[in-house]
C-alpha cells in the first residue's frame, strides 16, 4: 500500500508543472495540454483519496471529470482551430485585441 | 386723564396712520405715480401732509389738551415682539419736526425734481423714507425701531444713488450703507443681548419694548457679561449703531460722499431727519444709558470729539454741500455730547438735545435747500471756488442761506442761539460735576463754535459775495415758486423758532416730562420713572435744580462766535489776509485736513482694498484650490489609479492565468497568516 | 414511484434543446426555433413560478441526495430562466437570419440547464457537472461569431482560464472529499461541525482557497476576473448578457451552496479573506469601469463590481460576530441583488447589442460600443436610450428600480452584522459607480447627435421594456414577494 | 513491508519518475509534436497509477478517453495548426 | 386616498403627460395645470391644517399603508408645522417656475416633465414618514436636477452635473448607513423591524436602543453628514456653486429654493430629537458648521466674478443660520428664547426659499437678455431694464437681511434667540452682516448702477412671464416680512411642541455638563 502522501505529492507536482506551463507557454495547444495535466493531477488526488478511504464516489467523480475534460478539450480545440483559421497562428501572446 | 368736556378727535389713536399714510403714498407713487398727476410727487406730498395733520393733532392732544402719553401695540411675530406706537413728547417733537420738514422738502422737490424722468421713483423713495422715519420715531420697542432704522438706511442708499448712472453716486450709496452696516450689526447684537437679558428676567410680554425695559432696569442692571455690566455693553453696541447712523467719528465718512444724491435728499435725509435718528435713539433709550455705568461718558466724549473733528474738516472743503455736511456731523456731535451730559443733567439733556435737533433740522434743511437752489441756478456747480457774487442774481436764495448760516453759528436770537449755547453752558455744568473728561467735552464744544462760525461764513462769503469766478456764476437764475416758498417758510423757523418757543423754555419743559410722567396703554399704565434712582444704578448722580454756570461761560460762546465771524469776514469778505500761502499742499496741517485725517484712506485704501480684498482673494484660493481641490484631487486619484491599473489588463492570457495562480497563493498566505495570528 | 415533477422545468429545457437541435436539421425557416426556445423557457419559468413558495420536499433518493429542489434552486432557476427569456427574445432579432441559430439556441438552453443544475445541487459532483455543462456551452457561445476575431479571442481566453479554474476546482474538491470522505455538502458540513480542528488544517484551507478561485472565476472575483472584461467585450453582446447575468450568477449559486453551509459550519476566521476579496473586487471593478471608453467593457467591469457587492454575503456569513438575522438578511440581500442584477445586466448588454446594431446600420464606425458613438442617442433612439438609462439607474442603485431595493437590503445586512468599515466601503463604491453610469447617460442625453434618427428595433425595445417594467414593478408592490422568496431560500441554504 | 508492497513501491516510483519527466517535457519540449507525445506518455503513466491504486476501471477509462480521444485530438490539432514541424 | 397622495399623483400624471406632448405650448399647458393643481392642493392643505394634529404619532393628512412588510417598509406620509410650509414652498416655487419657463424651446416636453418630477420628489421628501420612502425621494431629487443641469446647462455642465450627482450621492449613501443602523438596532431590541421615522427616532431618543455611545454617535454623524452636504455646509459646499453656475435658471431656483431645504428639513425632522442622546458636542459641531458657512460665504462671494456664483454663496451663508439656530435652540436655556431661535430657523427655510428664487430669477433674466453673468461685463442695467432693477434690488436687499422682508424676521429670531446659549457664535455671526451687505451691494452696484455698458448692445426689458413670478415672490417675501404670522404661527406651534412638550427634547433643553461640550 503506497502512502497517501506520495500520491498527493505526486499530484501536487503534476499540478505545479501544469500551472507553470500555463503561466509561461505561449502556444495555445500547449496551454491546453497543461490544463489537461492539471486536471489529471486533480483526478489522481480523487483516486488516491478514494482508495485511501475506501469509498467509490471519488472514482465516480474522477470518471465524470475525465468525461467532461474530454468534452472541454473538444470545444477547446475547436476554438483554437478557429483562432488558427483567422490568424494563421496560435501564438497567444499576440492575441490581445481585447485589453485594458 | 381724558377730559370729557373736550369734544375733539383723539389723534393719538391714529398714530399708526402717520406711518401708514406715506407707505401708501410710496405704493401709489411706485405703481401709478408715473401715469398720473404731473408724473409723480403728488401722492407722496399729500400723504405726508396727512401725516403732518395727524402729528400736529397728537401734539394738540398732548400739549394743549393734556390728554396724557399714549402707547399701544399689537402682537407681531414670535412671542413678545410687538408692533407698537408711542405718543409722548419725545416722539411728538420728532414726528412734528419730521413731518413738517419733510412736507416742505417734498414741496420744494416738486420744483427741484421737475425735470427728472424718474420723478415718481424719487417721490416713492422719499415717501417710503418719511414713513420709515415716522415708524422709527413712533416705535415703542427696540426691534421696530431697528427695522425702520434699517429702512431709512435703505432709502438713504437708494436716494444717494438716485442718479444711479453716475458711478460716484452708486459708490457713495454703497459706502453709506457699509458704514452704517458696521454700526447696525453691532446695534442688532445689542438688541439680541437685550432680548436675552430680558428673557432671563422672565419678561415675556412686549419683551423689548422701551417701557418694559425701563420698568425692569433695576433687575437688568445686575446682569453682567464678560465681567462688565451688560447694560454698558448693550449701550456701547447701541452707540455703535448711533455712530453709523448719526455720522459719529469714525463712521462719519459716508456723509460727505452722500452729497452725490439730489440736494433735496441731502436736506431731508442727511441733514434734517435720518441722521438725527441716532440722537433720537439715545434720547429714547436714555434711561438705559443712564442706568449703564460709564455709558453716557462715552457718549459725551464721542459726541464732543466728533463735533470738533468735523468742524476742522469743514474749514478746508470747497464743495458747498460738503461744507454743510461736515457742519451736520459737527452739530450732531453737539447733540450727542449733550445727551452724554445727561449723566448729570438728567432728562433735561434730552430736552436740550432735542431742541437743538429740531432747530438744526430747520436751519440745516434751509442751508441745503438754498444750496440746492444755488446748484439749480448755476448748473450743478458745487465748488465754492467757482461761485461768487451770487447774491446779486439770487436774492431769495442768498438771504435764505444767510438766515440758515446765522442760525447755524448761533447768532443771537436765532434758533441756533437758544439751542446751541444752552448745550455749551450745560456741558460746563457737566464738566464741573463730571471730572476732567467733562472739561474736555466742554473745551471741544467751545472750540467747535469758533470753527463753525468761520467755515460757515467762509462758504457764504465765497459763494454769495465778491466777483463771479466762473461763467455759470455770472448769470445765475433764481428758483421758482415751489422752492421759494419753502425757503421762506424754513427761513422763518430758522430765525424765529427760539423766540416762538420762549427761548426754548416751552419746548424744554414739554420734553422734560418725557420719562418721568406715566404712559397710558390700552391695558394699563406704565408709571413714570424715577430717574434719580435709575442714575444710581449706573453710578451716576443727577444734579438737582439750581446750578448755573458762571456768566463768563455763558458769554464765551457768543464771543467766540463773533471771533469766528470776524475771521471769516476778514479773510473771505474783506480779503485782508491772503490765506493762499497757508492753503498749500506742502503745509502738513492743511494736508492732513485736506485728506480728512487719512481716515478715508485708511478705510478704503487700506482696510477695504488692501486687507479685505487680499483676504477675499486668499479666500477664493482657499475655496477653489484647497476645499474644492480636495474634492477634485479625490476624483483625480480615482481616475488615475484606474488609468494605471488598467494597464495590468494586458490582454495576454498567460498573465491572466498567472493572476489566478497568484491570487490563489496570496489568498493561501493570507489565510495561513490569519490563522497563525 | 418517485415524483419527478419537481424536475420538470429542467427536463423541459433539455427536451426543448433536443427539439431545437433536431428540428434545426430539417427546418429551413429557422426563426421558428427561436420561438420554440422561447416557449420552452417560458413554460419552464411558469412551472417554477407556479411553485415559487415550494414547501414539499423533493425526493432526491434516485440521485443519492445529489440534487434538491428548494426555494434556493427555484429562485436561481427563475433568475436563469428570466435571463434566458430575455436573451432568447433578443436573439430572435440578433440571430434571426443566422443559419446556425439552432446551435445557439440549443447551447443556450443547455447552458441554462447547467446553471439550474448547479443551483439544485447538494453534492459537489452534481455541482461540478452542472458547472461544466454551463461552462462548455458558454465557451462555444462566446465564440459564436466565428468571423469576428474579438469573439474568438474572447472564447479562447474564457476557455483557457475556465479550464484552469475548473482544474483548480476539482483539485480543491478532491481535498475536501479526501478529508471528509464525502462529496455531499450536508455531510461535509456535518463533518466540519463535528471536528472543529479539521477545518483549520492546511489541506482544507488550500481546498477552500482553490474552490474560491474556481468559483471566483465564474463570479469574476479579483484577481480571478481578468478574463471577464475581455470576454464580455469580445463575445456577442447577447452572449455577454448570458455570461454576466446567468453564468456569473451560477458561480454565486455554487458558492452560496458550498461556502455558506461550509462557512457556517467551519467557524474559522474566513471573513477577513472574504472581506479583502469583496473590497478589492468591488473597488477594482469600479475604478477600472471609470476609465473605460467602451460601454460594453464598462458594463463588464461594473459586473465585476457587482460581484464584489454580492461577495459581501460571504463576509457577513463568515463573520463570527454576525447575528443569525444578519446572516439571513445578507443571503437574502445577496439573492435579491443577484436577481436584480441578473435582469438589469442582461438587459443592459442587450441594450448595448441593440445600440451597436443601430449604430452599425447607420454610421461607419470601427467600434460601435465606444462611448462616443452614444452621443445624442436620446434623440436618435429615444426609446432605447430611455430604457438603457433606466437600466443603468437600476445597476447604479437609484430608485425607483429594483436595483435600489436589492442593494438597500444587501448593504443593510452589513450594518446588521456590525461590519462598519465594509459598509462604508460598499456605499462609497456604489456612489463611485454612479459616475460611470452617469457618464453614459450624459453622452446619450446631452451629447451632440452624430447623425439622423435610428429606426429602433421593436424586438430589442420589447426586451428592454420587459426588463425595465419588471424592475420598476418589483420596486413597488411585489418586491416584498421577491424578498420573502429570497428569505425562504436563504433559510434553506443557511439552515439558521 | 511485504514483498508486494515493495514491488508496488518500486512500480510507483518508476511511474512517478516517468510521469514527472513526461510532464516536464510537455512543458519544456521545443517541438510541439513531441510535447503532444509526452503528454500521451503522461496520461499513460497516470492511468497506470490509477490501476496501481485499485481503480482499474478508471484507469481503463483514462486510457480510452485521454489517450484515445484527447491525445489524438491534441495530435490532430497540432497537425492542423502547424504548417511545418517546429511551428 | 388622502390629499398628499392626490398631490403627488397630480404631479406624477403631469410629468408623464408632459413627456408625451410635442410642442412647447402643450407641455407648458400640462405643466401649468399640474403644478398649479398641486399648488391648489397644498393651499387647501394649508387652509385646513389643524395645528392640534401636531404630535409625534399623529400628523395632519396622515396616510399609511404597507409596502414591503417583510422588512418593515411602509407607505407613510403626513405633514406637520414644519413640513407643510415646505410643501407649500415647493409647490409655490415650482408653479411659478412653470410660468417663468413660458417660452422654453429646447426639448420642452422633457423640460416640463423634469420640473414636475422635481416638484414631486421634493414634496415626497417633505411628506415621507418612512425612512425608506424618505431616502428614495431624497435620492430621486438628484435625477431631475442632474438632467436639468445637464441638458439645459452651461458650458461646464458635464463637470458640474456629475459633481453634483456624485457629491450629494456619497453623502446620502453614508446617511443611509446611519438609517440602517437605526433600523437594525431598533429591530433587534424590540423585535419589530420598521423604517417608520417617528418610531425609529423615538426609539433613539428614548434610549431604548441597546447600543454603545459609539453606535449612537455613528448614527447621528452619518445622518448629519447627509444633511450637511445637502444644506450645504462649509466645507462640504463646493458642489453648490458649480451646480448653480451651470444649471439653467429654474434649476438654480429649485436647487437653492427648495432642494437645499431638504437638508434643513432633515435637521428638524430627524436629527433634532436625536440631539439629546448623541454626544453633546455634536450640537456644537452643527453650530460650528453653521457658523463656518455664515462667515465663509461673504468672503467667498466677494471674490466671485460670476453673479450667479455670488448668489450661490449667499445661499450657503443663509443656510448656515439654520444650523446655528437649531443647535442653539436645543441647548438648555430659557424657553422663550429657544422657541424664538428655533422658529426663526424654521422660518429661515421658508423665507430663504422664496428670496433666493428672486435672486436666481434675476440672474437668469440678466443672462437671458445680456448673454453674460460676469459682473464686470455688466453695469447700468437700470437704464434698459428698470423693472428688473426694482425686483433685483428688492431681492438683494431681502437677501442681505433687510427688515420688512422675511429674511430679517428669521435672522433676528435666530440671532437673538441663540445668544443666550451660544453667545460667541452669535457675535461672530453678527460680524458677517456687514460683509454680507457688502457683497450684495457690490453686486447691485456693479450690475444695475453706474454707466450703462454699451458693449451689451440693445438689451430688452424683462418679459412678462419672467416678471410675474419674480414679482409674486417679491410680494410673498415682503408680506411675510411685514406679517409673518401665516407661516410662522404654524411653525411656532410645532416648535413649542418640539422644544417644550418633552416629547421630542428633554424639557428645558439639553444640558451640557461643564467642560463636557467638547471631547477634548
Amino acid at each position: 500500500m503506497i502512502p497517501l502522501q506520495y500520491y498527493l505529492l505526486l499530484a501536487g507536482i503534476l499540478f505545479a508543472i501544469g500551472a507553470y506551463g500555463i503561466m509561461t507557454l505561449s502556444n495555445g495547444i500547449r496551454l491546453l495540454m497543461c490544463v489537461e495535466l492539471m486536471l489529471n493531477a486533480a483526478n489522481m488526488n480523487l483516486i488516491a483519496f478514494s482508495t485511501h478511504i475506501n469509498d467509490a464516489s471519488g472514482q465516480v467523480f474522477a470518471l465524470f471529470s475525465i468525461a467532461l475534460a474530454a468534452a472541454e478539450a473538444a470545444v477547446g480545440f475547436a476554438i483554437i482551430l478557429m483562432v488558427y483559421r483567422l490568424r494563421a497562428k496560435i501564438d497567444i501572446e499576440n492575441i490581445k485585441l481585447l485589453r485594458w | 386723564m381724558m377730559d370729557p368736556n373736550l369734544t375733539t378727535i383723539d389723534f393719538r389713536m391714529y398714530a399708526h396712520w402717520i406711518v401708514l399714510l406715506p407707505m401708501i403714498g410710496f405704493l401709489l407713487e411706485l405703481l401709478i405715480g408715473k401715469y398720473w398727476w404731473r408724473k409723480g410727487g403728488m401722492f407722496a406730498t399729500l400723504s405726508i401732509f396727512g401725516s403732518m395733520i395727524i402729528s400736529y393733532g397728537c401734539l394738540y392732544n398732548v400739549y394743549v389738551q393734556h390728554l396724557g402719553f399714549w402707547e399701544y401695540s399689537w402682537p407681531w411675530f414670535y412671542d413678545g415682539i410687538v408692533a407698537g406706537f408711542v405718543v409722548d413728547p419725545l416722539s411728538l417733537a420728532m414726528v412734528c419736526m419730521v413731518s413738517f420738514v419733510s412736507f416742505f422738502i417734498h414741496f420744494y422737490a416738486i420744483g427741484y425734481m421737475s425735470h427728472d424722468c424718474a420723478k415718481n421713483v424719487y417721490f416713492a423713495e422719499t415717501a417710503l423714507f418719511t414713513g420709515s422715519m415716522f415708524g422709527l420715531v413712533l416705535a415703542n420697542n427696540l426691534l421696530q425701531l431697528f427695522i425702520f432704522w434699517e429702512m431709512v438706511g435703505v432709502c438713504s442708499y437708494l436716494l444717494i444713488g438716485f442718479w444711479w448712472h453716475k458711478p460716484e453716486a452708486a459708490a457713495a450709496g454703497k459706502k453709506a450703507w457699509m458704514s452704517c452696516a458696521v454700526g447696525d450689526c453691532l446695534f442688532l447684537l445689542g438688541i439680541a443681548m437685550m432680548y436675552t437679558i430680558m428673557v432671563k428676567q422672565g419678561i415675556t410680554s412686549e419683551i423689548i419694548s422701551f417701557n418694559a425695559i425701563f420698568q425692569n432696569l433695576e433687575h437688568l442692571s445686575h446682569e453682567a457679561l464678560f465681567g462688565v455690566s451688560a447694560l454698558t455693553i448693550i449701550c456701547i453696541l447701541f452707540m455703535c449703531g448711533v455712530l453709523g447712523k448719526s455720522a459719529g467719528f469714525p463712521l462719519h465718512v459716508w456723509i460727505p460722499d452722500a452729497m452725490e444724491g439730489p440736494t433735496t435728499v441731502s436736506a431731508l435725509i442727511h441733514a434734517a431727519t435720518m441722521v438725527t435718528a441716532g440722537v433720537y435713539l439715545i434720547a429714547r433709550a436714555f434711561p438705559i444709558f443712564l442706568a449703564a455705568p460709564n455709558a453716557l461718558m462715552i457718549v459725551a466724549f464721542m459726541g464732543a470729539f466728533t463735533a470738533l473733528y468735523a468742524s476742522t474738516l469743514g474749514l478746508v472743503v470747497n464743495d458747498l454741500k460738503r461744507i454743510f455736511a461736515y457742519s451736520t456731523i459737527s452739530q450732531l456731535g453737539y447733540m450727542i455730547a449733550i445727551l452724554g451730559c445727561g449723566a448729570v443733567l438728567g432728562v433735561a439733556s434730552v430736552a436740550y438735545a432735542l431742541f437743538h435737533l429740531v432747530a438744526h433740522a430747520f436751519f440745516k434743511a434751509l442751508l441745503f435747500l438754498s444750496s440746492g437752489s444755488v446748484l439749480h441756478g448755476i448748473g450743478n456747480i458745487r465748488d465754492i471756488k467757482e461761485m461768487g457774487g451770487l447774491l446779486k442774481g439770487m436774492r431769495w436764495t442768498g438771504y435764505a442761506m444767510l438766515a440758515g448760516a446765522l442760525a447755524l453759528i448761533a447768532f443771537p436770537l436765532t434758533a441756533g442761539y437758544y439751542s446751541k449755547d444752552r448745550i455749551i453752558e450745560d456741558a460746563y455744568i457737566y464738566a464741573t460735576h463730571g471730572g476732567d473728561l467733562g472739561y474736555m467735552v466742554w473745551i471741544f464744544l467751545v472750540l467747535g463754535v469758533i470753527l463753525t462760525a468761520t467755515y460757515t461764513f467762509r462758504a457764504w462769503y465765497l459763494a454769495m459775495t465778491g466777483e463771479p469766478r466762473s461763467y455759470p456764476a455770472i448769470h445765475p437764475h433764481e428758483c421758482g415758486f415751489w422752492m421759494k416758498t419753502t425757503l421762506v417758510v424754513l427761513s422763518f423757523f430758522a430765525i424765529f423758532l427760539g423766540i416762538i418757543t420762549g427761548g426754548g423754555k416751552d419746548f424744554w419743559h414739554f420734553l422734560e416730562e418725557t420719562f418721568v410722567h406715566e404712559t397710558h396703554t390700552a391695558t394699563g399704565i406704565y408709571p413714570g420713572l424715577n430717574l434719580h434712582e435709575i442714575a444710581h444704578l449706573g453710578g451716576n448722580t443727577l444734579m438737582h435744580h439750581g446750578a448755573h454756570p458762571p456768566s463768563w461761560v455763558i458769554y464765551l460762546p457768543l464771543l467766540l462766535m463773533i471771533a469766528g465771524l470776524a475771521i471769516a469776514t476778514t479773510v473771505y469778505y474783506k480779503n485782508r489776509i491772503d490765506v493762499s500761502k497757508y492753503v498749500k499742499k506742502d503745509n502738513p496741517l492743511y494736508q492732513i485736513l485736506w485728506n480728512k485725517y487719512y481716515l478715508d484712506y485708511l478705510f478704503k485704501d487700506i482696510i477695504a482694498e488692501k486687507i479685505i480684498m487680499t483676504v477675499f482673494t486668499f479666500w477664493d484660493v482657499l475655496d477653489r484650490y484647497v476645499i474644492d481641490g480636495v474634492v477634485n484631487l479625490l476624483s483625480w486619484i480615482t481616475i488615475q489609479s484606474g488609468q494605471v491599473s488598467r494597464k495590468l489588463q494586458t490582454g495576454i492570457v498567460q498573465n491572466y492565468a498567472t493572476a489566478v495562480i497568484f491570487g490563489v497563493s496570496m489568498l493561501m498566505i493570507l489565510v495561513i497568516m490569519i490563522r497563525g495570528g | 414511484m418517485v415524483d419527478y415533477t419537481a424536475l420538470l422545468p429542467e427536463g423541459l429545457l433539455i427536451v426543448t434543446a433536443a427539439i431545437v437541435l433536431l428540428a434545426g436539421l430539417f427546418i429551413t425557416q429557422k426563426k421558428i426555433l427561436g420561438y420554440i426556445t422561447l416557449v420552452g423557457l417560458l413554460a419552464s419559468l411558469g412551472l417554477i413560478l407556479k411553485d415559487w413558495n415550494l414547501t414539499a420536499t423533493f425526493d432526491s433518493a434516485p440521485f443519492y441526495g445529489a440534487i434538491v429542489v428548494d426555494p434556493f434552486s427555484q429562485i436561481f432557476g427563475a433568475m436563469f430562466l428570466i435571463v434566458g427569456v430575455l436573451v432568447a427574445i433578443a436573439a430572435l432579432k440578433a440571430y434571426g437570419d443566422n443559419p446556425r441559430q439552432d446551435e445557439f439556441y440549443s447551447m443556450m438552453l443547455l447552458a441554462t440547464v447547467g446553471m439550474m443544475v448547479v443551483a439544485m445541487s447538494k453534492d459537489l459532483l452534481a455541482l461540478f457537472i452542472g458547472f461544466e455543462l454551463a461552462s462548455i456551452s458558454t465557451y462555444a457561445l462566446a465564440g459564436f461569431d466565428k468571423r469576428d476575431p474579438k469573439s474568438i479571442e474572447a472564447a479562447l481566453k474564457y476557455f483557457l482560464i475556465g479550464g484552469l479554474s475548473s482544474s483548480l476546482m476539482v483539485f480543491g474538491i478532491s481535498y475536501i472529499y479526501g478529508l471528509t470522505g464525502s462529496t455531499n455538502i450536508d455531510t461535509i458540513a456535518s463533518v466540519f461541525g463535528a471536528n472543529p480542528g479539521l477545518a483549520a488544517t492546511p489541506a482544507i484551507l488550500l481546498a477552500m482557497v482553490m474552490l474560491i478561485a474556481g468559483f471566483g472565476f465564474k463570479m469574476a472575483f479579483v484577481p480571478f476576473h481578468m478574463w471577464a472584461p475581455d470576454t464580455y467585450e469580445g463575445a456577442p453582446s447577447i452572449v455577454s448578457a448570458l455570461l454576466a447575468a446567468g453564468s456569473k450568477k451560477m458561480g454565486f449559486a455554487a458558492a452560496f451552496r458550498l461556502f455558506i453551509v461550509g462557512l457556517v459550519a467551519m467557524k474559522v476566521d474566513w471573513y477577513i479573506a472574504f472581506m479583502i476579496l469583496a473590497v478589492v473586487t468591488m473597488t477594482v471593478g469600479n475604478i477600472l469601469a471609470v476609465v473605460q471608453t467602451s460601454v460594453k467593457r464598462m458594463l463588464a467591469y461594473s459586473s465585476i463590481a457587482h460581484a464584489g457587492y454580492i461577495a459581501v454575503v460571504f463576509v457577513v456569513v463568515a463573520y463570527w460576530n454576525a447575528p443569525d438575522s444578519a446572516v439571513n438578511l445578507a443571503v437574502t440581500g445577496g439573492l435579491m441583488h443577484a436577481f436584480s442584477h441578473a435582469i438589469g445586466k442582461a438587459a443592459a448588454f442587450i441594450a448595448v447589442a441593440a445600440i451597436a446594431y443601430m449604430i452599425l446600420s447607420k454610421d461607419k464606425v470601427d467600434d460601435p460600443n465606444h462611448v462616443e458613438n452614444y452621443d445624442g442617442l436620446g434623440k436618435r433612439a429615444p426609446m432605447t436610450a430611455f430604457l438603457f438609462a433606466l437600466l443603468l439607474c437600476s445597476l447604479a442603485g437609484i430608485p425607483p428600480l429594483f436595483g435600489f431595493t436589492s442593494k438597500f437590503v444587501l448593504f443593510l445586512s452589513t450594518i446588521e452584522a456590525g461590519l462598519l468599515g465594509l459598509a462604508i466601503i460598499c456605499v462609497l463604491n456604489s456612489a463611485l459607480s454612479v459616475y460611470y453610469y452617469a457618464k453614459v447617460v450624459m453622452r446619450m442625453y446631452w451629447g451632440e447627435p452624430k447623425g439622423e434618427a435610428f429606426v429602433e428595433s421593436s424586438t430589442y425595445t420589447f426586451v428592454l421594456a420587459i426588463a425595465v417594467i419588471a424592475l420598476i414593478v418589483l420596486f413597488f408592490a411585489p418586491g416584498d414577494m421577491v424578498y420573502q422568496w429570497a428569505e425562504t431560500a436563504a433559510h434553506a441554504v443557511t439552515g439558521v | 513491508m511485504t514483498l508486494g508492497e515493495s514491488f508496488e513501491m518500486i512500480v510507483f516510483a518508476v511511474l512517478a519518475v516517468v510521469l514527472i519527466f513526461t510532464a516536464i517535457m510537455v512543458v519544456a519540449s521545443k517541438e510541439i509534436v513531441h510535447s503532444a507525445l509526452y503528454l500521451l506518455g503522461a496520461f499513460a503513466a497516470v492511468a497506470m497509477l490509477y490501476i496501481l491504486s485499485n481503480a482499474a476501471f478508471v484507469g481503463i477509462v483514462q486510457i480510452f478517453v485521454y489517450i484515445g480521444a484527447i491525445g489524438i485530438l491534441v495530435l490532430f490539432a497540432v497537425m492542423l495548426t502547424t504548417r511545418e514541424v517546429g511551428g | 386616498m388622502g390629499l398628499i397622495t392626490i398631490l403627488m399623483l397630480v404631479l406624477l400624471a403631469g410629468a408623464i403627460l408632459s413627456l408625451l406632448t410635442k410642442t412647447t405650448a402643450q407641455a407648458r399647458g400640462v405643466a401649468l395645470v399640474s403644478s398649479f393643481g398641486a399648488l391648489a392642493i397644498s393651499i387647501l392643505m394649508y387652509l385646513t391644517y389643524d395645528a392640534n394634529f401636531n404630535t409625534i404619532t399623529n400628523y395632519a393628512f396622515e396616510e399609511s399603508g404597507t409596502w414591503m412588510p417583510s422588512i418593515g417598509i411602509g407607505y407613510h406620509v403626513g405633514v406637520d408645522g414644519i413640513s407643510l410650509p415646505m410643501v407649500l414652498l415647493a409647490t409655490i416655487v415650482c408653479a411659478l417656475c412653470a410660468i417663468y419657463s413660458w417660452s422654453e424651446g429646447k426639448r420642452p416636453n422633457q423640460y416640463f416633465a423634469l420640473l414636475l418630477l422635481m416638484d414631486l420628489t421634493l414634496i415626497g421628501v417633505f411628506v415621507s414618514l418612512d425612512f425608506f420612502m424618505f431616502y428614495v425621494f431624497w435620492e430621486l431629487t438628484l435625477l431631475p436636477m442632474f438632467f436639468l443641469i445637464g441638458i439645459w446647462g452651461g458650458p461646464r455642465k458635464d463637470y458640474s452635473a456629475i459633481k453634483f450627482l456624485i457629491y450629494t450621492h456619497i453623502a446620502s449613501v453614508l446617511m443611509m448607513l446611519g438609517i440602517f443602523a437605526l433600523y437594525y438596532f431598533h429591530g433587534a431590541s424590540t423585535g419589530f423591524y420598521t423604517f417608520d421615522i417617528p418610531t425609529l427616532v423615538n426609539a433613539y431618543k428614548d434610549g431604548i436602543l441597546p447600543i454603545s455611545q459609539y453606535w449612537l454617535d455613528f448614527i447621528f454623524i452619518t445622518i448629519m453628514f447627509g444633511f450637511m452636504v445637502k444644506m450645504p455646509s462649509v466645507p462640504f459646499h463646493t458642489w453648490l456653486p458649480d451646480a448653480h453656475v451651470e444649471a439653467p435658471t429654474i434649476g438654480s431656483i429649485i436647487l437653492a429654493g427648495v432642494l437645499l431645504k431638504m437638508g434643513g428639513y432633515g435637521l428638524f425632522r430627524v436629527l433634532l430629537p436625536m440631539m439629546g442622546v448623541a454626544s453633546t458636542w455634536f450640537i456644537y459641531l452643527i453650530a460650528l458648521f453653521g457658523l463656518m458657512s455664515i462667515l465663509y460665504s461673504p468672503f467667498a462671494a466677494l471674490a466671485q466674478k460670476d453673479l450667479k456664483k455670488l448668489v450661490a454663496f449667499s445661499s450657503i451663508g443663509h443656510m448656515g443660520f439654520i444650523s446655528l439656530g437649531v443647535a442653539a435652540s436645543v441647548l438648555a436655556g430659557m424657553d422663550p428664547a429657544r422657541v424664538v431661535a428655533h422658529t426663526g430657523a424654521m422660518f429661515q427655510m421658508f423665507s430663504h426659499g422664496i428670496i433666493t428664487c428672486v435672486l436666481f430669477g434675476c440672474c437668469g433674466v440678466i443672462e437671458h437678455h445680456t448673454h453674460t453673468r460676469i459682473i464686470d461685463d455688466l453695469g447700468g442695467l437700470t437704464k434698459k431694464m428698470p423693472k428688473l432693477a426694482i425686483l433685483m434690488v428688492a431681492g438683494f436687499f431681502a437677501s442681505l437681511g433687510l427688515p420688512l422682508c422675511s429674511g430679517f424676521v428669521a435672522e433676528f429670531g435666530i440671532l437673538s434667540g441663540s445668544y443666550h446659549t451660544m453667545p460667541i457664535f452669535v457675535i461672530l455671526a453678527a460680524i458677517s452682516i456687514p460683509f454680507t451687505a457688502g457683497y450684495h451691494l457690490w453686486a447691485v452696484q456693479r450690475t444695475l448702477f453706474g454707466p450703462y455698458n454699451e458693449y451689451l448692445g440693445d438689451v430688452k426689458e424683462i418679459k412678462w412671464y419672467e416678471f410675474t413670478p419674480l414679482a409674486i415672490w417679491v410680494i410673498i417675501f415682503v408680506i411675510l416680512g411685514i406679517y409673518p404670522a401665516p407661516i410662522i404661527d404654524m411653525m411656532q406651534t410645532t416648535t413649542e411642541y418640539f422644544l417644550l412638550s418633552g416629547d421630542i427634547l428633554p424639557i428645558g433643553g439639553i444640558h451640557v455638563p461643564p467642560g463636557g461640550a467638547v471631547p477634548w
